[in-house]
C-alpha cells in the first residue's frame, strides 16, 4: 500500500487561496517595496514590462526591485529568488514564473510571511499566488493568431506553428486554442501540418524553420507565438527564396519585427503591451498590500484609471492584443 | 623555374610497399569515419525528402556549419597543445555585440569584423596568458574566464539587443549570400580552415604546437618556446571566435545577451567528434571541421526528415556517441591490423 | 617552509577557511542571512551540487568526468513524473528512477573503459542523450502532485531549526564518501588510477571495475538528486537540472579537485560547493545582479588556481634562498 | 688536482663551483668541470649523486644557484634548453623524452627541420635525413612510425639519433645505454669514437663501468653532490673507480648462492600472442634464478607483460604453484604470488606524483587493511621496512617519488613488489640506471630471494648479470624462445648466439 496520484487527488481538493476579505475603498498605501522577479533579467520582453511596473509604482509612490536569473531555464535559481525576496521581507512580488510547481513551496513560505504574490506573464498553481495578471486572454491570443495568417494565405493550404519549448507553459495554452479555432469550417482548405520546438533560441528555430520548409515545400504559412521563434523564422525567410511567399506571423514585438515588414517577409504580427503588462502586476499587487483585493472572482480595482475585474482563478486579464503591420509598426517603440 | 615535369617522383625513391602505405595512411585517416557517417546522413535524407540537396538546402547546411567551424579550428589548436578553451561561447558573444554596435551606429562593416576579431583576440590573450603564465590548469581557467566574459557581457548588454534592423542591409545580405549555393560565410570559414590546415602541417611552429602538446615536459627540452606557442594557440582561437561573432551577427542579425551560451559544449563536441584527442598532440583541424559540419547538419537532417522535435536531441546524443564509438572502433581495429603486421624482427 | 606550514595552506583548507570566514561575516554583517529561513533555503538549495559533487569528486580523482549528471537527474525526474501520472505508488517509483540511474551510469561507464573512449566525449553524448529521451518519457508535463508527506521531506526543515530534513540523509553520504575515498583500498586506488592509469594497472589495481563502479554510483547518485530535485522543487519535468553539471564541475574545481586526476580531497570539494552556494545566498541579499554573480563565480575560479600556484612559486623561492645561502662545504680533497 | 688544461686545448664547455638546491636537498655542492674536445669524459657516482642535475645544468634546464657556466672560456647563462643547444650542445637525458604522437623523424628534427621556400618544412628531406640518421646506427626503424608504442631501448636509438642529428661540439649523454644490448652499444660507441675523433666533446654517463673503460679518456666522480676528482682513466682500474665513487670497498657484484631448485612455481605452456610472440614454453622452480636474453625487441617483455595479465594472450596457459591463471588479470596474478617489477618504472612501475610511502603502499592494498579500511600505520611501516631494507636515499617517506633520481625510483619499485612476499618474481631490467654499489645489493637480493624459495625469471639486458646470477639462460629470438642454456654452458658466445638466431635450437 503505498500513496498513487489518486490518493493524493482525493486527500488535496479544495484548500484554494487567500481568505480576508476586500475592502476597495480602503486608501492606497504608499512607500511599499515590490519585487519583480522576472523569468530572466535582460530579457527585452521581461524588461520593458519591468520598466513599466516601475513607472507605476513610482506613479504609486511606492518602490520598486528587480532580481531574477540570468537564464530562462535556471529554475532553480527562480526560486532562490524568491526566497531572496522572502528574507528581504518585500510586501509584494511580482513573479513570472518558469514552472508552474517548481515555485509553489517558496511562493507559500513567502505568502505565510505575509508577502503578496502576483505573477505576471506566466502563472503558477493558482493556490500558490494572489492573483495572475494574463497579458490577454489565451483564448483570444490563439484566435487571433490564426485569423491573422489564414487572412495571409488566402484560407488556404498547409501551414505550421513554430512554438518555443515544448513545456512552454502560454504556448501549449493558446496552440491548443489555435487548434480549436481551426476547426472551424471556414478553415477547411487550411491544415496544420506540424508544431516544431525551437527552445527559444535563435539557432535552433532557424533551424527547425528550415527543417519545416524541406518537410513540407507546399508550406504557406507559420505561426510562431514567441518572441524569439518569430524573429529567427523571419530572419531566415528574408534571406532564402522564401522570401514574401512563405507568409509569417505569431507574437513579436515591433523592434525586432519592424524590417522584416519593411522588407515584405512579415505581413502582419501581434503583441500586448508588455509595459503596460507590468504596470497592472505592480498595480495589482499594490492593490493586494493595501487590502482593496484579496484575489477572489469577482472583485474589481481600479489602476491607471482602467476597472479591472478579477476572473475566475484570480485571473485578471489585459485586454485584447495590439495587431502590427507596415501602417502602424512605426508609432510603437518598445 | 615555374615549370614542373609531372609525376617526376623517382620511383625507386617510394618504400618498397607504397600500395600499402597508401592504404594504411588512408585507413589512419580518422577523419574518414566521420566523412563516411556525415555520407551515409546525407545520403539517407536525401532519399527521405528530395527537396533537401536543394540549392536551398545545400546553402543551408554549410552556412549552419560556418559558424561551428570557424570556432572548432580555433578550439582545435587550443586543444592540440592538450588544453582547452571553453570560453569560447562567450567571447562570441560579447564580439558580436560589439560588432553590432558598433554598426549600429553607421560603423563600416569591415572595421565591424576587424573590431570583433580584435576583441576576441583580446580574450583569447586574456586566456592564454592565465594558461601559459599562470601554468595552470586550462579546463579551471578558461571555465572562469567564460564566467566572467558572460558575466561581463550581460551586463554591458544589459537587455538590449541588436537586430538585423540596426545593421547596414549590406552586412546582413553578406551574411545570407553567396555565390549559387555556396555562401560567402562559408567560403571565408574554407579558406580560414585550409590556411590553418596548411599551417600546421607545414610549418615548425605549427608542429611544435603537435609536440608540446604530446609531451609537453619533452617540448620544453627540444627548446620549443611553450608559452609562447600556448599563448599563439589561444589568441588564434579568441581571434577565430571573434570572427565567428561577426559572421553569427552578419548570419542572424540578432545579438542580445544570452547569444553564445553554452555554445562551448557544442564546440567541444565537434572537436571531439571530429577526432581531436583531448590528451593532445593528435587531430586535425579538417577533422573538427567535419565534426562541426556533422554535428549542424544532424540538426537539419532531422527536421528535413520530418522527425518530431521530441526525439532530436536524443537522436543527436546518440549519433554523438555513435560517431565517436565507430571512430574509436575502426582506430582499433587498424592499429591491432598494423601492428600484427609491423611486428618487428629485426 | 615547514612542513606543516605547507602542508596547512593546502587549498583545500584555504577554501574551507575562505567558507567559514564567509560565514561569521554574513552571520553579522548580512540582514536577512543568519535566519533559520535563510540558511535552511542556502542548504536546500545547494544540497543537489553537493548530491552530485561527491561521486564527482571521486571520478575527478580517477582522472574521468561525467558531463551527463544533470541529464541523468533530470530523466529519473521525468520517469518519476510520467510514472506518477501513470497511477504507480511512490514507493515502488523512486527504486525504479534509482535502478535507472545506475543504468545510465552503466552506460557510460561501458563506454569508458570497454571501448576505451574519452569519458569527455562520451558523456558529453549522453548529455543529450538522457535529456532528449527525458523529454521524450514526459514530453511538455509538468508533473506537481507528488504526496506531501515525501515533498514536506524533501522541501522541509527539522522544526524550526534551519537543517533541512533532507540534510541528514545528506551527512551520512557524505561520510560515506569521505570514508571510501581517503580510508579504503578503494579510495587509495583511485588516486593511483588518476595519476597514472599504466601504473595502477601494473600494480595490479583492477583499473576498469573501478572505473565502472564509479561511473555506476554516480548515475545512481545523479538519480537520487533528480528525484531529490523533483520533489523539492515540486515539480518534475524533463529540462529539470539542466546546466547543473556545470555548476558541480565549478564547485569541484573551486574546492580544489584537480582535472588531471590524482590529486584532492573531499573536504575541500564539498567546501566548494557551499563557498558558492553561500556566497550566491549573500550576494542576492546584498542585491547584487544574477550577471554580477557570474562574473564573481568566474574569478573565483581563476584566483583558485592562480592562488595556489602563486603561493607554491613564492614558497620556493623562499627555500631556495635559505638552501642557497647555507654556507657550501668544501668539496673533499680529491684521493689522487 | 691534475688538470691538463694549462697544457692542451682549451676545454669547450666547464662548470666552476655550482651548486644546486631542491628545497632542502643539496644535489650539487661546488662542482667543477671541464670537457675538452676530441676526448670522451665520463661522469661516475652513485644514485642520486647529482650526475642528471649537472647535466640540467649544463643543458640549460636547471639555473645553478651559485657558480658558472663557462663556454669556449667565457661565462654563459643559458635561459633555458633552446639556448644550450643553439650554443651547440645537444643532450640525450637520461629519461626518453619523445613525442609519441610524432613520427620518429618529427622526433627527431623537431624544431630545427628541413625548410623549403617561405619556411615550409621539407618533409621529404627530414624523412631522408632519418633514413640516414638510423643507417648509421644500424636500427631499422621506420622514420615516419609514431613513437608512440616504441620499446624504451628503441626509445633511446631515437634519443641518440636526435643528438647526433645536431652535429653538436658538445655531446652530453645520460645513460645513453642503459636500455640497449652488446650490439647496440658497440654501434653506439663506434659513433661516439668517430664524433671524438671529429674534435666532438662527449660526456658520457654509465653505471656499467667497463663502459666507461671501454670509450673514455677521463673521469669525474661524484658522491652526494660533492666534486670528488677529475682524472684521466688510464691506469685506474675498475675498484678505484667504486672506491671513489662509492667511498669504501665493493663487494662481489654477482653474488651468486647454490641453490637446490624446489618444484615448478612458475610454468608457462605453448603462450602464443599474436604478432608479437609465438609459442613459448618454460618452468621456472622454487629456489631457482631463470635468466630471460635476447636482443631488444625480441618479445621478452611482451611475454612477461602476458603472463603477469597485463596483456590477454590468444594461446596458451600460466600456471603459478599449480594454479591456474586467468587471461588478462594482472590482481589474480598477484593473488596466486606473481609480481612484475616493469622495464619502465615512470611509466609503469610508479605512481610518479605519489609518495615513496604509498608507491611501495599500492601492492599493499589488499594486505594493509583493518576492518575494510586503510591501516595507515601498518601501510608506513611496510613502506619503511622496505625502503630501509633497499637502502632508497630520500629525504622524507612522504617526498614524491619524481624527486628521486632515477636508481632510487628503481629500488622504489623493487621495494613496492618485494614487499608483496611474492612466490615468482618476474624482472624486467631490474638494474637498468642502477649503481654499482646497488645493482650489487639488487643481486644479493635477487640471490637471497631464490635461496629462500622465490622463483625468479630476470630479464636483462646485461649480459654480464644474465651470466653472472641466472642458474639457466632462456634465450629468445624474434618472438620464439630459441634456446636454453644451463649455467655451465652460459657464455657471451652461446648466448648471442641463440639471440641473434645462428644457433639452432
Ligand atoms: N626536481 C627535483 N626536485 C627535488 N629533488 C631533486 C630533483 N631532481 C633531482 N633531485 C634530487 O637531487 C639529487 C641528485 O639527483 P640526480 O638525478 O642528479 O642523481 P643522479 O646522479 O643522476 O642519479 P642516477 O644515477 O640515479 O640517475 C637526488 O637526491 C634527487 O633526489
Ligand atoms: N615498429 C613497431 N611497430 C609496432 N610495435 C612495435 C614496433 N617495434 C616494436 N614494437 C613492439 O615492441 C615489441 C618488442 O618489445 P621489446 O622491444 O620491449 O622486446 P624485449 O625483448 O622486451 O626488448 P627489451 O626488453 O630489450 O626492450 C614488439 O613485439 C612490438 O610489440
Ligand atoms: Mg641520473
Ligand atoms: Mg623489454
Amino acid at each position: 500500500g503505498g500513496t498513487t496520484k489518486e490518493d493524493v487527488k482525493n486527500e488535496s481538493t479544495g484548500a484554494a487561496a487567500a481568505g480576508g476579505k476586500a475592502d476597495p475603498n480602503a486608501a492606497t498605501k504608499k512607500g511599499l517595496t515590490v519585487g519583480f522577479l522576472p523569468k530572466q533579467v535582460n530579457n527585452p520582453y521581461f524588461t520593458s514590462a519591468d520598466k513599466g511596473g516601475e513607472a507605476a509604482l513610482k506613479e504609486l509612490g511606492s518602490s520598486y526591485k528587480e532580481v531574477g536569473p540570468s537564464s530562462a531555464t535556471d529554475t532553480s535559481g527562480q526560486v532562490s529568488y524568491v526566497n531572496t525576496l522572502t528574507q528581504q521581507q518585500v510586501d509584494a512580488m511580482a513573479v513570472s514564473a518558469q514552472d508552474p510547481g517548481a515555485l509553489c513551496t517558496a511562493l507559500k513560505q513567502a505568502m505565510s510571511n505575509d508577502i503578496k504574490v502576483v505573477t505576471y506573464d506566466s502563472d503558477t498553481n493558482p493556490e500558490c499566488r494572489n492573483a495572475f495578471v494574463s497579458q490577454a486572454s489565451a483564448e483570444d491570443l490563439g484566435r487571433t493568431e490564426v485569423q491573422l495568417l489564414a487572412e495571409q494565405i488566402g484560407y488556404k493550404g498547409e501551414i505550421a506553428i513554430l512554438s518555443a519549448a515544448q513545456t512552454a507553459t502560454n504556448q501549449n495554452i493558446w496552440i491548443d486554442f489555435m487548434k480549436d479555432e481551426l476547426k472551424d469550417p471556414k478553415y477547411k482548405d487550411i491544415k496544420l501540418v506540424k508544431v516544431a520546438y525551437g527552445n527559444d533560441d535563435a539557432q535552433q528555430s532557424f533551424q527547425q524553420t528550415q527543417g519545416l520548409l524541406q518537410e513540407y515545400p507546399n508550406l504557406k504559412g507559420i505561426i510562431s507565438p514567441t518572441t524569439v521563434g518569430i524573429k529567427a523564422a523571419a530572419q531566415y525567410l528574408s534571406g532564402s527564396k522564401y522570401k514574401g511567399k512563405v507568409k509569417l506571423t505569431g507574437l513579436g514585438t515591433p523592434n525586432d519585427m519592424r524590417k522584416y515588414v519593411k522588407n515584405g517577409t512579415v505581413d502582419a504580427f501581434e503583441l500586448w503591451d508588455p509595459a503596460k503588462l507590468g504596470a497592472l502586476a505592480a498595480q495589482t499587487a499594490v492593490a493586494l498590500v493595501s487590502g482593496q483585493i484579496t484575489g477572489k472572482e469577482g472583485e474589481t480595482f481600479k489602476a491607471g484609471g482602467t476597472s479591472y475585474t478579477i476572473g475566475k482563478d484570480g485571473v485578471i486579464s489585459l485586454g485584447k492584443p495590439t495587431v502590427f503591420d507596415a501602417k502602424n509598426i512605426d508609432q510603437f517603440n518598445f | 623555374m615555374t615549370v614542373i615535369t609531372p609525376n617526376q617522383a623517382p620511383a625507386a625513391e617510394v618504400p618498397k610497399s607504397s600500395g600499402t602505405r597508401l592504404v594504411d595512411r588512408v585507413f589512419k585517416m580518422r577523419e574518414l569515419a566521420i566523412l563516411v557517417v556525415f555520407l551515409v546522413m546525407i545520403a539517407v535524407t536525401q532519399a527521405g525528402n528530395s527537396e533537401f540537396l536543394s540549392e536551398q538546402g545545400i546553402k543551408d547546411l554549410l552556412l549552419n556549419a560556418t559558424i561551428l567551424v570557424l570556432v572548432a579550428t580555433g578550439q582545435s589548436l587550443v586543444v592540440i597543445t592538450r588544453n582547452v578553451d571553453l570560453s569560447v561561447g562567450s567571447t562570441l558573444g560579447i564580439t558580436a555585440f560589439a560588432a553590432g554596435i558598433y554598426l549600429q551606429d553607421g560603423g563600416n562593416p569591415i572595421v565591424a569584423i576587424a573590431l570583433a576579431v580584435l576583441l576576441g583576440i583580446g580574450f583569447g590573450l586574456l586566456n592564454g596568458l592565465l594558461v601559459s603564465l599562470g601554468q595552470v590548469p586550462a579546463l579551471v581557467v578558461t571555465l572562469g574566464t567564460m564566467y566572467i566574459i558572460r558575466g561581463i557581457d550581460s551586463i554591458w548588454v544589459g537587455s538590449r539587443q541588436i537586430t538585423a534592423a540596426d545593421l547596414p542591409g549590406g552586412f546582413v545580405d553578406f551574411g545570407s549570400g553567396g555565390i549559387s549555393a555556396v555562401p560567402y560565410l562559408a567560403l571565408i570559414a574554407l579558406a580560414v580552415l585550409v590556411a590553418t590546415a596548411y599551417y600546421l602541417k607545414h610549418f615548425g611552429s605549427g608542429r611544435e604546437l603537435y609536440a608540446l602538446g604530446s609531451n609537453p615536459e619533452a617540448a620544453r627540452l627540444a627548446g620549443i618556446p611553450v608559452r609562447k606557442r600556448i599563448l599563439a594557440a589561444y589568441t588564434f582561437c579568441g581571434a577565430l571566435a571573434g570572427l565567428a561573432g561577426a559572421m553569427y551577427l552578419a548570419r542572424f542579425g540578432n545579438v542580445d545577451s544570452g547569444t553564445g551560451n553554452g555554445y562551448e559544449l557544442t564546440v567541444v563536441s565537434a572537436v571531439v567528434v571530429g577526432g581531436v584527442v583531448f590528451t593532445g598532440g593528435s587531430g586535425s583541424v579538417y577533422g573538427a571541421a567535419l565534426g562541426a559540419l556533422l554535428l549542424t547538419s544532424i540538426n537539419s537532417v532531422l527536421p528535413a526528415l520530418g522527425v518530431s522535435s521530441v526525439w532530436v536531441m536524443a537522436i543527436n546524443g546518440t549519433l554523438l556517441i555513435l560517431a565517436i564509438a565507430v571512430d574509436r572502433i575502426v582506430a582499433l581495429r587498424v592499429a591491432s591490423a598494423l601492428k600484427k603486421r609491423n611486428a618487428r624482427h629485426a | 617552509m615547514p612542513e606543516s606550514l605547507s602542508r596547512a595552506i593546502r587549498w583545500d583548507t584555504v577554501v574551507g577557511a575562505l567558507l567559514i570566514v564567509l560565514l561569521l561575516l554574513s552571520f553579522s554583517t548580512v540582514d536577512g542571512f543568519s535566519n533559520a529561513l535563510n540558511l535552511s533555503f542556502l542548504i536546500g538549495n545547494t544540497l543537489p551540487i553537493a548530491l552530485i559533487a561527491l561521486p564527482m569528486t571521486l571520478l575527478v580523482v580517477s582522472g574521468e568526468i561525467d558531463m551527463s549528471v544533470a541529464s541523468t537527474a533530470g530523466l529519473s525526474g521525468a520517469v518519476m513524473g510520467a510514472l506518477w501520472n501513470q497511477g504507480m505508488t511512490i514507493e515502488a517509483i523512486i527504486p525504479i528512477c534509482l535502478l535507472l540511474g545506475v543504468v545510465c551510469g552503466l552506460i557510460n561507464g561501458l563506454l569508458v573503459t570497454r571501448l576505451g573512449l574519452p569519458s569527455l566525449a562520451v558523456t558529453i553524448g549522453t548529455l543529450a542523450a538522457y535529456r532528449g529521451i527525458a523529454q521524450i518519457v514526459l514530453g511538455s508535463d509538468a508533473v506537481t502532485d507528488f504526496p506531501t508527506q515525501y515533498l514536506d521531506f524533501a522541501a522541509g526543515r527539522i522544526g524550526d531549526t534551519f537543517v533541512p530534513q533532507a540534510f541528514l540523509p545528506f551527512l551520512v553520504l557524505l561520510a560515506i564518501a569521505v570514508v571510501a575515498l581517503h580510508a579504503t583500498p578503494f579510495g587509495r586506488s583511485l588516486f593511483a588510477i588518476g595519476a597514472s592509469e599504466e601504473a595502477a594497472r601494473f600494480a595490479g589495481i583492477r583499473v576498469k571495475r573501478q572505473k565502472l563502479i564509479l561511473f555506476t554510483l554516480t548515475g545512481l547518485m545523479a538519480s537520487l538528486t533528480g528525484i531529490f530535485w523533483a520533489l523539492h522543487y515540486a515539480s518534475a519535468r524533463y529540462d529539470n537540472a539542466t546546466g547543473l553539471e556545470l555548476s558541480v564541475i565549478a564547485a569541484v574545481l573551486l574546492g580544489g579537485i584537480d582535472f588531471d586526476g590524482g590529486k584532492g580531497t573531499l573536504g575541500g570539494a564539498i567546501a566548494g560547493v557551499f563557498l558558492l552556494g553561500a556566497l550566491q545566498n549573500v550576494m542576492s541579499l546584498q542585491d547584487v545582479s544574477a550577471q554580477s554573480q557570474i562574473v564573481v563565480t568566474g574569478v573565483l575560479l581563476v584566483v583558485s588556481v592562480l592562488g595556489p600556484r602563486v603561493a607554491r612559486q613564492i614558497s620556493v623561492a623562499r627555500a631556495g634562498r635559505t638552501a642557497a645561502s647555507a654556507p657550501v662545504s668544501k668539496a673533499p680533497t680529491p684521493t689522487s | 688536482m691534475t688538470h691538463p688544461s694549462d697544457a692542451g686545448p682549451a676545454p669547450v664547455l666547464a662548470l666552476r663551483d655550482v651548486a644546486k638546491s631542491f628545497g632542502a636537498v643539496r644535489a650539487l655542492r661546488g662542482v667543477s668541470l671541464e670537457l675538452f674536445p676530441g676526448e670522451v669524459h665520463a661522469l661516475a657516482g652513485e644514485n642520486g649523486a647529482g650526475k642528471s642535475t649537472l647535466i640540467k645544468a649544463l643543458a640549460g634546464v636547471h639555473r645553478p644557484d651559485a657558480g658558472q657556466v663557462l663556454l669556449d672560456g667565457e661565462p654563459v647563462v643559458f635561459h633555458g634548453p633552446g639556448d644550450a643547444r643553439d650554443a651547440g650542445i645537444a643532450v640525450i637525458y637520461q629519461e626518453p623524452t619523445l613525442f609519441p604522437d610524432l613520427s620518429i623523424a618529427e622526433n627527431i628534427f623537431m624544431g630545427r627541420q628541413p625548410r623549403r621556400a617561405l619556411g615550409r618544412i621539407d618533409h621529404k628531406a627530414t624523412h631522408h635525413a632519418t633514413a640516414a640518421l638510423m643507417q648509421r646506427l644500424g636500427v631499422d626503424l621506420d622514420p615516419d612510425r609514431p613513437a608512440r608504442g616504441l620499446s624504451i631501448a628503441d626509445q633511446q636509438i631515437v634519443e641518440i639519433a636526435k643528438a647526433l642529428s645536431f652535429d653538436a661540439r658538445v655531446l652530453i649523454m645520460d645513460e645513453p645505454t642503459a636500455a640497449l644490448t652488446g650490439s647496440e652499444v658497440a654501434r653506439l660507441f663506434n659513433v661516439v669514437r668517430t664524433l671524438r675523433e671529429q674534435g666532438a666533446a662527449v660526456l658520457f654517463i654509465s653505471h656499467r663501468l667497463e663502459e666507461i673503460f671501454e670509450i673514455c679518456q677521463r673521469v669525474t666522480t661524484l658522491r652526494d653532490g660533492a666534486w670528488i676528482a677529475s682524472e684521466p682513466l688510464d691506469g685506474m682500474t675498475e675498484d678505484d673507480l667504486v672506491r671513489r665513487m662509492v667511498g669504501r670497498d665493493l663487494d662481489e657484484l654477482y653474488p651468486k648462492q647454490e641453490v637446490e631448485p624446489g618444484e615448478v612455481a612458475l610454468s608457462v605452456r605453448r603462450l602464443t600472442r599474436e604478432g608479437v610472440f609465438t609459442d613459448v614454453s618454460f618452468e621456472v622452480r622454487r629456489g631457482e634464478i631463470v635468466g630471460l636474453a635476447g636482443l631488444v625487441g625480441a618479445g621478452r617483455t611482451e611475454v612477461a607483460r602476458a603472463v603477469f595479465g597485463i596483456d590477454r594472450w590468444d594461446a596458451g596457459e600460466v600456471e603459478v604453484d599449480g594454479r591456474k591463471l586467468i587471461n588478462g588479470a594482472p590482481s589474480t596474478a598477484m593473488a596466486a604470488g606473481l609480481a612484475l617489477v616493469p622495464e619502465d618504472r615512470r611509466a609503469q612501475g610508479l605512481v610518479m606524483d605519489m609518495s615513496i610511502e604509498r608507491n611501495i603502499g599500492l601492492t599493499g592494498l589488499r594486505t594493509t587493511v583493518k576492518a575494510g579500511l586503510m591501516d595507515r600505520g601498518a601501510e608506513r611501516s611496510r613502506s619503511l621496512d622496505w625502503a630501509v631494507k633497499l637502502q632508497v636515499k630520500y629525504a622524507r617517506i612522504a617526498d614524491t617519488v619524481n624527486t628521486l633520481s632515477g636508481g632510487n625510483q628503481q629500488k622504489v619499485v623493487l621495494a613496492k613488489w618485494l614487499a608483496t612476499g611474492p612466490k615468482v618474481l618476474i624482472v624486467d631490467e631490474p638494474t637498468r640506471g642502477i649503481d654499482v654499489g646497488t645493482k650489487a645489493e639488487v643481486h644479493r637480493l635477487l640471490s637471497q630471494l631464490a635461496a629462500d624459495g622465490v622463483a625468479v625469471l630476470m630479464i636483462s639486458s646485461d649480459l654480464p648479470e644474465v651470466l653472472g646470477m641466472a642458474d639457466r639462460v632462456l634465450v629468445m629470438h624474434e618472438g620464439r624462445l630459441t634456446a636454453e642454456i644451463p649455467r655451465s654452458d652460459a657464455t657471451e658466445e652461446t648466448v648471442m648466439a641463440a639471440a641473434t638466431g645462428r644457433a639452432a635450437a
